[in-house]
């Protein structure tokens, strides 16, 4: 690991965390035009054209706002749990490969933060911490509605992380290998010379099971229970001021972009094109790697904002779940589903390949 | 252990933009605390008695079958991996699984038909 | 010392420190917290013994579901403020330290006394996750099918124990 | 990754060795049985120390697999522990180990 290795790691890690961050304010913006496209209302439009300046007016209004602390809440794991959420939804990122490779300076650079062989098992072990940020923070607060938020938060999070986990295992089971690398790069090319060699060419409903989970794991709408205001005053972050609150925010949404970035590495092909292969690509782009490196950059964003607008969408036009339904569909549908999902397309695969 | 080494690198990174977040409200945030700021927020009501009565232990059936069922979900990653590899010598590692499956499938009715799940 | 050695003695200082943590926590919630620090700190032991596999399962079975049981049990009886339980009688701690001292002692000697501790080897780390895979579905194939009867029984006898309805047997108010 | 250095092997099983001495301290000291419980997780951590060094030692992944084993027996472990300390709550109200001194129920 000598000097130049070190820095590109530190810029590369620098890029690809500061992308998926600056997603939040955008995010936002799009939240609230694509309710009112929904909503057929104008939508912010009073702060610059389009009310572009909108994310970063609130970013400014959460910074300068004061925080009040109540009084007898736990002072430690009250001011610490947003950022037991934060980190994990960080965390997360160091797996997910955005592009193939990139040279510079005569390196080659993986643009991905770390190329781990355990990687889908690093995801969902990760994803699974994020469950402590809304435990402390529903346990500090000391507030009847938010101590219960918490636990319905959580059980909920908790119930939607085995169909997730079930899911990512059954295209393990076609991919044989965990590193989200591998995978991307398995799915280049074409399956029986038409349909792309996607994951969701292979598993169209394991891919729908696992967009519930991801739905639930990100407490999307409709899994949105515990967090409405109709229901449980905001649920965990009830007692969170400014900052606070808006660190929690900004958790989710970065969740919701590692979630989306994790559908398309598995099941939509990464950063490939459906019939276009990457050497015919650089043959195109005239042999140099860093423009394909690019072009693979953002094609792999156009997807996850595809899916990004998808929860959007969702978001505002289909009603919410009461608690006992969401435990049910988990425990009662999900998991025997994807359980299901599982043995078929383990026998599919000992009839098309076993002796 | 070198593949590793950029997640650290993250970790620090995310760490120091938590700690500049952190800082940054505390430092340019307003302080003025009141009474009617420091209560706990009861949609306006007086907030009365302590917050911590006892549940009913839905919560904690919940959680434990999470675990128990997030530990047997563990044991289909290894297999998942040497799967496609066994294949050459016959049907031998889908047997073993449709057999841990069956158990696994067991506990699954037991918990649906015990209706341990069904919350208020 | 090469970065290796690093990780393992500055992971290991971090896991006794966050041991000792949970021990003297004053509320079981503080000790949950440090527990999930000793655990990250495991995962590191792990991974500074190259097998990431193991930090892995470590982060999601132990940190990411066992802690959480603990913190909803906390949370559920209502423990949380004030009631750390506190430390039994002087007299037991003495004795309790001293004695468990000792059988450290004993024991590392025993160790390293051991064939098991030869001169130490290079040893090149024990395969990855297909190892795992193979030596799990070949050799130990017995053990992963009586697991899932014994993950069965558990389910049972975690219902039995946590019975909902039997939630008001003999509460003290009524007694 | 390559040969481990030879200063390391040394000190793994101290560590080992002591968080197994920790926890049983934790164990015999604490009145509250939510903590003993969280002393014996860090007992069978250490034993895990223990078993994945001398699978790294002898470059098998038995020693792996015994760890993962042990995992998975240990969250099986607290899941009952904690249910009886649920039931021993409702019982008594309170989760104090002095307050079960009395043998018949």
């Amino acid at each position: 690991m000598d000097w130049l290795d070190l820095g590109l790691t530190f810029v590369k890690t620098l890029a690809i965390l500061l992308t998926v961050v600056n997603t939040v304010p955008i995010m936002s913006w799009v939240e609230r035009r694509g309710a009112a496209l929904i909503q057929d209302r104008p939508g912010p439009n009073r702060v610059g054209p389009l009310g572009l300046i909108q994310p970063i007016a609130d970013f400014v209004k959460f910074i300068w706002k004061e925080d009040p602390t109540p009084a007898n809440v736990s002072g430690v794991l009250y001011t610490i749990a947003p950022f037991l959420s934060l980190l994990p939804a960080c965390l997360v990122l160091a797996a997910l490969p955005v592009g193939d490779h990139l040279v510079v300076m005569g390196r080659e650079v993986r643009m991905q933060i770390a190329d781990l062989d355990v990687g889908l098992l690093y995801v969902l072990a990760i994803s699974s911490l994020g469950i402590y940020g809304i435990l402390f923070g529903g346990w500090a607060s000391n507030n009847k509605f938010s101590l219960l938020g918490g636990l319905r938060s959580a059980s909920q999070m908790i119930s939607y992380e085995i169909p997730l986990a079930i899911a990512a295992t059954g295209m393990v089971l076609f991919y044989g290998t965990l590193n989200l690398r591998e995978i991307v790069l398995w799915q280049e090319g074409t399956l029986l010379g038409v349909l792309p060699r996607w994951g969701v060419v292979l598993q169209p409903f394991g891919f729908l099971l696992f967009l519930i989970a991801a739905f639930a794991e990100t407490n999307r709408l409709p899994f949105d229970l515990p967090e409405t205001e109709a229901e449980l005053v905001a649920g965990y972050h009830t007692e969170y001021g400014s900052m606070k609150f808006a660190t929690f925010m900004m958790a989710e949404y970065m969740n919701l972009t590692t979630i989306s970035g994790m559908m398309v590495t598995l099941y939509f092909g990464g950063w490939h094109i459906p019939w276009i292969g990457d050497s015919q690509l650089l043959a195109w782009f005239g042999g140099s790697r860093n423009i394909l490196g690019l072009f693979q950059f953002v094609v792999f964003f156009t997807k996850v904002t595809a899916f990004l607008f998808l929860f959007v969408w969702v978001r505002w036009t289909v009603p919410r779940f009461r608690f006992d339904q969401l435990m049910r569909l988990a425990w009662g549908r999900l998991i025997p589903l994807t359980l299901l999902n599982l043995v078929v397309s383990a026998v599919v695969l000992y009839l098309v390949e076993g002796r | 252990m070198e593949a590793f080494a950029p997640v650290g690198l993250l970790l620090a990174i995310a760490l120091a933009m938590c700690a500049g977040i952190l800082g940054l409200t505390t430092w340019l945030g307003p302080r003025r605390p009141s009474a009617a700021k420091l209560s706990t927020y009861e949609c306006g009501a007086i907030p009365e008695g302590n917050a911590r009565q006892p549940f009913r232990s839905r919560f904690y059936l919940i959680a434990v079958l999470f675990l128990l069922f997030d530990v047997e979900a563990v044991f289909f990653i290894p297999w998942a991996l040497v799967y496609r590899e066994s294949l050459a010598e016959g049907a031998g590692l889908l047997l073993a699984m449709l057999v841990y499956l069956g158990f696994v499938v067991l506990g699954l009715i037991y918990v649906i038909r015990k209706k341990c799940l069904e919350l208020y | 010392m090469s970065p290796n050695e690093w990780m393992i003695a500055g992971m290991g200082i971090f896991v006794l420190v966050c041991a000792v943590a949970v021990i003297f926590s004053r509320s079981p919630i503080y000790g949950a917290f440090g527990l999930v620090l000793c655990f990250f700190g495991m995962a590191g032991l792990f991974l500074a013994w190259s097998s990431p596999f193991l930090a892995m399962i470590q982060v999601l079975i132990s940190t990411g579901a066992v802690v959480v049981l603990f913190v909803f049990v906390v949370m559920l009886l209502n423990l949380g403020h004030g009631s750390g339980g506190g430390v039994a009688g002087w007299v037991t701690v003495l004795f309790a330290s001293g004695g468990i001292w000792t059988l450290s002692l004993v024991l590392l000697r025993a160790l390293n006394r051991s064939p098991f501790y030869p001169a130490p080897s290079g040893a090149q780390g024990a395969g990855g996750l297909r190892a795992f895979s193979k030596l799990l579905f070949t050799d130990y194939l017995w053990p992963f099918e009586v697991l899932s009867v014994f993950l069965l029984a558990v389910v049972v006898a975690t219902y039995v124990v946590a019975r909902p309805e039997a939630g008001n047997v003999a509460r003290k108010e009524n007694r | 990754m390559g040969a481990i250095g030879t200063g390391a092997l040394y000190w793994t099983h101290y560590i080992a060795i002591s968080l197994i001495a920790l926890g049983l301290i934790g164990f015999l000291i604490r009145r509250n049985a939510v903590v003993v419980l969280m002393c014996l997780e860090l007992m069978l951590q250490g034993v895990n120390l223990l078993f994945l060094e001398a699978s790294v030692r002898t470059g098998t992944p038995d020693g792996i697999l015994m760890v993962v084993l042990i995992i998975t027996v240990g969250a099986a472990e607290a899941a009952v522990g904690l249910g009886i300390i649920l039931n021993l709550f409702r019982l008594k109200g309170t989760v104090e180990l002095d307050a079960f001194r009395s043998l018949q129920g």
